[in-house]
């Protein structure tokens, strides 16, 4: 098994459905002959042609609403927003139709379509370039949320998203496009969307999240665990909506406290949901409060601010700290 | 180099064929055959019982909210160049169309009397469903066409909207992929003058909208669309084009919404009943009924015979209608076809309900 | 006092601001000749004026935009989305524009507008007119989202709306439109952003909500008082963000019962946030997980099966039976 | 009626004054004053002076992402056209004329070392910051325009964008809305051949992007970008247009981006060097210099003394940079001006961070 990267890893999944479903296409602006600004579809033109991987013009609703169409004929497209915060552009379009034309249609038509987009911050970039809304999918009916945090799950993911029958939406966590490798077989491999996973067992404490606060929780747990004996149960959400509330409610009933992590801004944010789902599905287990390790509810600074901005390892510590000594 | 003209195909052109009197252009004419005309006709005037007929049920509290197409009838002639393999990508005032196509006037009733059954469209009918985000659908009909391409089918997506809609970004957008992709797509602007409101003039600074097409090098053409043959010969061309590669066109249908925007709409708000009356001089139905009297081809009997059929065609669906819904509904179909599969949180809220509702019975 | 409803409130607030201040303008789809599809902006183009009260073309981001152009010169717009269903089409103008131009000018720039829109359901409506997604602008920072359930604190919240120097989303509940009447004084009359109100006082649950559910909740308390003797303190958001949770955590801790009541989908809607502030700062108080009394997580249907979509009295006793019995 | 062809306007020139060798058209010499001349010229050294620095900083880790501008500095001349009260409303590429109407060296270097610092614009000085989401920037001149009408202020507001942006629904609804309420805007699109990878030829159909103004009854322009006579010269037309009450106006610069699109692009994967290399020879400032010399305005040791000047401009800039920044920043500033006034539960966030980050100090 090769060790690779997240973004090779998703170049893995897109070539691989390629070759075996001709109904999978790639578009995008610049996904084409410059292979995406993060290389994520690098080399795939020069396999499938341009007709396939399809550089489109500079229109983040004409992408969206033209890959609506293409799934509504039985293609498979995996769009891209260059970047999450452009994504916003094709809201209308995810929201009226992409998400509702199974049902409007009262199940005559589909849109298995994916909407890939780097999202989260830690790169160094430039406004609008660090957002996480994820929330605004999740809170979107008849859309999934996923969200990779691994090379390994994210080429898994993606292939469970493009096979979808309904339309995905797919971010990922640019901060570890290329943060580190793992081995990522070549054989076929899917992880099931809709269902979270349990990454560290422990008793003492669960940590939520997904994407790219995953990397600062697993640094968290670890030192828990090296410097203060503390084990805590770390939960990859992976699917961000729906929801798979099974097993953190689970977890929490073990651990009594929780702490939840995300970089997203803390109000309204995918937090609040797991907080609800903990209250009404775990309430007697509580022994403390449901701590938020956030975004705050502003825009994410310009780079220099950002670590303060994003939620680290020191901050999640101090939470946990706090909840255990509740 | 000085200040030069830069040399540009700037070539919009008019086409009506019939005038509002129902004479013939005869070095225009399309030459469509007789039973083909009829069934135009025929298409015409029961979407207009249709909609009259829609209109009492609105009045009566028996459906809803509904969108008249009154004075539109002539856009059948664009569907009728469509082939079945090719899709009709409607906006909500393409009911004439729709039925057309082979939808039910059954499916209309269900949509407007609030019965989520409307959206369904039997297998083998490709219509989408109503899209009523204005301008939003001009996209999914360049998506459909690149994948009709894709795939080598020679077919063609046809998409309506109206004089609104060109403002949208959706319809800019949309125009300049087909351009791009060369995509076998036909934009069918129904242009009928006002957008609730806002009258054609002050949606656009542009004289025509079908000049929107030179932004985008695509071929525009402004039709008469009050004019069936006008319609028909246009949209075809389009189409005949965009089936051989030739990539798509932009067409406008110069025609005019005789009645209310929807029927929570009052017209007398903002446009004067003169103008109304002009426009009903142009009646499509009028006109082409003139034409196929003028030819023989429809008399004094069989335009009543015709008109009463139609009725009858109506009655029955409203009947058939009214028997299906009279078997009531099940509320908690609202979760059916949210996703192929219901994910768990989904069901756990449909059991909630049906907790719910099963309370409230006993 | 005059009694009106809240589609003549709205119109008061309108009017009396602009005969105010001339740097107000109104703007959307039909809102000048025609009055506006709900007729709330009726009568203002013949006393203001064409170049005050502006019918522009069909487009809804450009609608957001241009009225962004026009607070940046010092104008005070308040534009329409004919629906709120429609108002997705502006999503990435106000997310990126009207939300941060304050943030990004460092203090130079400001966006004071208002985007009116009518949501949610009740109103037998088409698709697309019927639904509630006020947590997307709730989880957009730099926005503010104001919700009114009545004609009286309609008019003051937008009358505040209006002059508050930041983007203030303004959600009209069209259900509520023309469902009663009420004193409103033709005197100013304001409402602080920012705040709630207790509504009813009562000590053995909390019942929070805003909008077009303030009706069912206050049906079901004066129900629960009157045939249980169960007195529920009711609590009406107003505004939904930036979140007042002094009030409702307050309230929490006082009555221990908490049920929370609104018509947009549950998961990741605004509940979850108040779930999440009440558990951040009232957990020892809290003897019953809070109840979520919502719309589903689903596209809202047609009329036929709006009612039962929607979160009426019924679902609300229901759910604080539950709380009270836990 | 017959198919007949509609009158349209569909004028859409070209404009050229200095060709590559700096030889000036005299019929179409726009008169500019010496001093002038020599203004533009230094603004165009200075802009590419601090690329070249911010390309260095850049490489050395001192500053972030950022998009160059080499090629485009011809564009001062539209910005020059502009009066104190009127708007700059400029996308990512429009360094020389934000300096050029007063934006500092040191607030570009904030911006791109990542420093929010940057977006503050001194009072008086009418830049709207850089808009990143390409193409919504044109809405807000549009709202500008109208309000400056609206206070019956003879002001401008000139829009900078790329040939990319007129792919956007924006633009579209921008031009739309511009024509439509007739506002003192002009667009001016840079189009300098690429969007990121995409070439313009396969960004639009059109062979023009200046035609797009047909598709709104607009005046549309294509200008020789690299010229900045022929820029100065159009823009004014453009400018003394609105300003009198005619209106917007579409122009497009035609133009080159000679550098990469941000520091984090590689355009050797999508364009040859030949491409580069014959762009190379249309230099707007050599082309310039070649005329301003041609003129006698420049000598060796003048443009020797203006060079030595503008690089020394640079170094100073980055010094206070350098400086201001080596005070530190503080992070709890990220809260700033979100609001006008910090709501409860924001300030609450703040304190958060404030414990959190005095805990980390001890
Ligand atoms: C995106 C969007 N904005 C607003 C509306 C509300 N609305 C429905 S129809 C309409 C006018 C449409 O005018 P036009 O495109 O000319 O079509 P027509 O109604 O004349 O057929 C408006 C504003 C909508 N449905 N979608
Ligand atoms: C809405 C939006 N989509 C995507 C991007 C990412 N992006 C930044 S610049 C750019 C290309 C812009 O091309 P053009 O308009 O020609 O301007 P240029 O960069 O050539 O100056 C893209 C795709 C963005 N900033 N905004
Ligand atoms: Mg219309
Ligand atoms: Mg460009």
């Amino acid at each position: 098994m090769p060790k690779i990267n997240m973004v090779q890893a998703i170049n893995l999944a897109l070539s691989q459905e390629m070759e075996k479903d001709d109904s999978v296409v790639v578009l995008g602006e610049d996904v084409g002959v410059d292979g995406g600004v993060f290389r994520v579809t690098d080399g795939l033109i020069d396999r499938f042609g341009p007709e396939r991987v399809i550089d489109t013009p500079l229109a983040e609703s004409g992408i969206a609403g033209f890959s609506i169409g293409m799934a509504l004929y039985g293609l498979k497209p995996v769009c891209e927003m260059q970047f999450s915060g452009f994504s916003y552009f094709a809201m209308h379009q995810m929201e009226s139709h992409a998400a509702r034309l199974r049902w409007r249609s009262g199940g005559r038509f589909s849109v298995p379509m994916v909407l890939r987009a780097p999202y989260g911050g830690g790169v160094r970039a430039l406004e609008h370039h660090s957002e996480s809304r994820e929330a605004y999918w999740a809170h979107t009916p008849g859309l999934k949320t996923v969200i990779p945090s691994s090379p390994r799950n994210a080429r898994a993911l993606l292939v469970s998203a493009i096979r979808d029958p309904d339309p995905v939406i797919f971010y990922e966590p640019k901060a570890l496009y290329r943060a580190f490798r793992e081995d990522v077989p070549d054989e076929e491999e899917t992880l099931p969307i809709g269902k979270s996973q349990i990454v560290r067992e422990g008793k003492d404490v669960t940590l939520i999240s997904y994407g790219a606060s995953m990397r600062p929780v697993l640094e968290a747990a670890s030192e828990l665990s090296a410097r203060h004996g503390i084990e805590a149960e770390v939960i990859d959400l992976l699917t961000v909506s729906p929801m798979d509330d099974e097993l953190f409610t689970g977890s929490a009933r073990k651990t009594g406290r929780v702490v939840v992590v995300h970089e997203a801004p803390r109000s309204f944010g995918p937090g609040a949901e797991i907080v609800a789902r903990l209250v009404e599905k775990s309430f007697l287990f509580l022994e403390a409060p449901v701590r938020r390790v956030t975004g705050f509810d502003i825009v994410i600074p310009l780079y220099q601010r950002e670590t303060e901005y994003l939620p680290g390892p020191e901050r999640i510590l101090k939470a946990v700290r706090e909840t255990l000594d509740f | 180099m000085p200040r030069k003209a830069i040399n540009l195909t700037c070539k919009v052109e008019y086409l009506s064929i019939l005038d509002e009197t129902g004479k013939l252009d005869k070095k225009l004419d399309p030459s469509i055959p007789d039973d083909l005309l009829l069934r135009l006709y025929r298409a015409m005037l029961l979407a207009r019982r249709f909609d009259e007929r829609m209109l009492v049920l609105q009045r009566q509290g028996k459906i809803g909210t509904f969108a008249p197409i009154k004075g539109q009838e002539a856009q059948v002639g664009a569907a009728a160049v469509l082939e079945p393999g090719d899709w009709l990508v409607p906006s909500f005032r393409e009911m004439p169309s729709e039925l057309w196509r082979g939808k039910s006037m059954e499916s209309v009733l269900f949509t407007y009397g609030g019965y989520n059954e409307g959206g369904y469209i039997p297998e083998g009918i490709n219509n989408l469903p109503v899209s009523i985000p204005v301008g939003s659908q001009t996209l999914h009909a360049v998506g459909l066409g690149y994948a009709m391409k894709y795939r080598g089918d020679k077919s063609v997506a046809m998409v309506f909207f109206g004089d609104g809609a060109t403002s949208e970004g959706d319809f800019h957008e949309a125009m300049n992929f087909a351009a791009v992709f060369r995509t076998p797509t036909v934009f069918m602007c129904q242009n009928n003058h006002w957008a609730i409101s806002v009258p054609r003039s002050r949606q656009s600074h542009s004289k025509t909208l079908a000049q929107k097409a030179l932004a985008y090098d695509m071929p525009g053409i402004q039709l008469d669309g009050n004019d069936v043959l006008a319609v028909y010969a246009g949209a075809k061309e389009a189409v005949d084009r965009a089936r051989s590669g030739g990539g798509p066109t932009l067409i406008e249908l110069v025609t005019y919404r005789m009645s209310m925007h929807t029927t929570a709409d009052d017209p007398k708000k903002y446009r004067s009943e003169k103008e109304v009356e002009e426009w009903e001089k142009r009646d499509p139905i009028v006109r082409f009924e003139k034409y196929l009297r003028g030819r023989n081809l429809l008399t004094d009997a069989g335009v009543e015979e015709m008109d009463e059929d139609v009725r009858n065609e109506v009655r029955e669906a409203e009947e058939r209608w009214l028997e299906q819904i009279g078997k009531g509904v099940d509320p908690l179909d609202m979760f059916d076809h949210a996703y192929a599969e219901m994910p768990p949180s989904l069901r756990a809220q449909k059991e909630e309900l049906e907790r719910e509702l099963s309370e409230k019975k006993r």
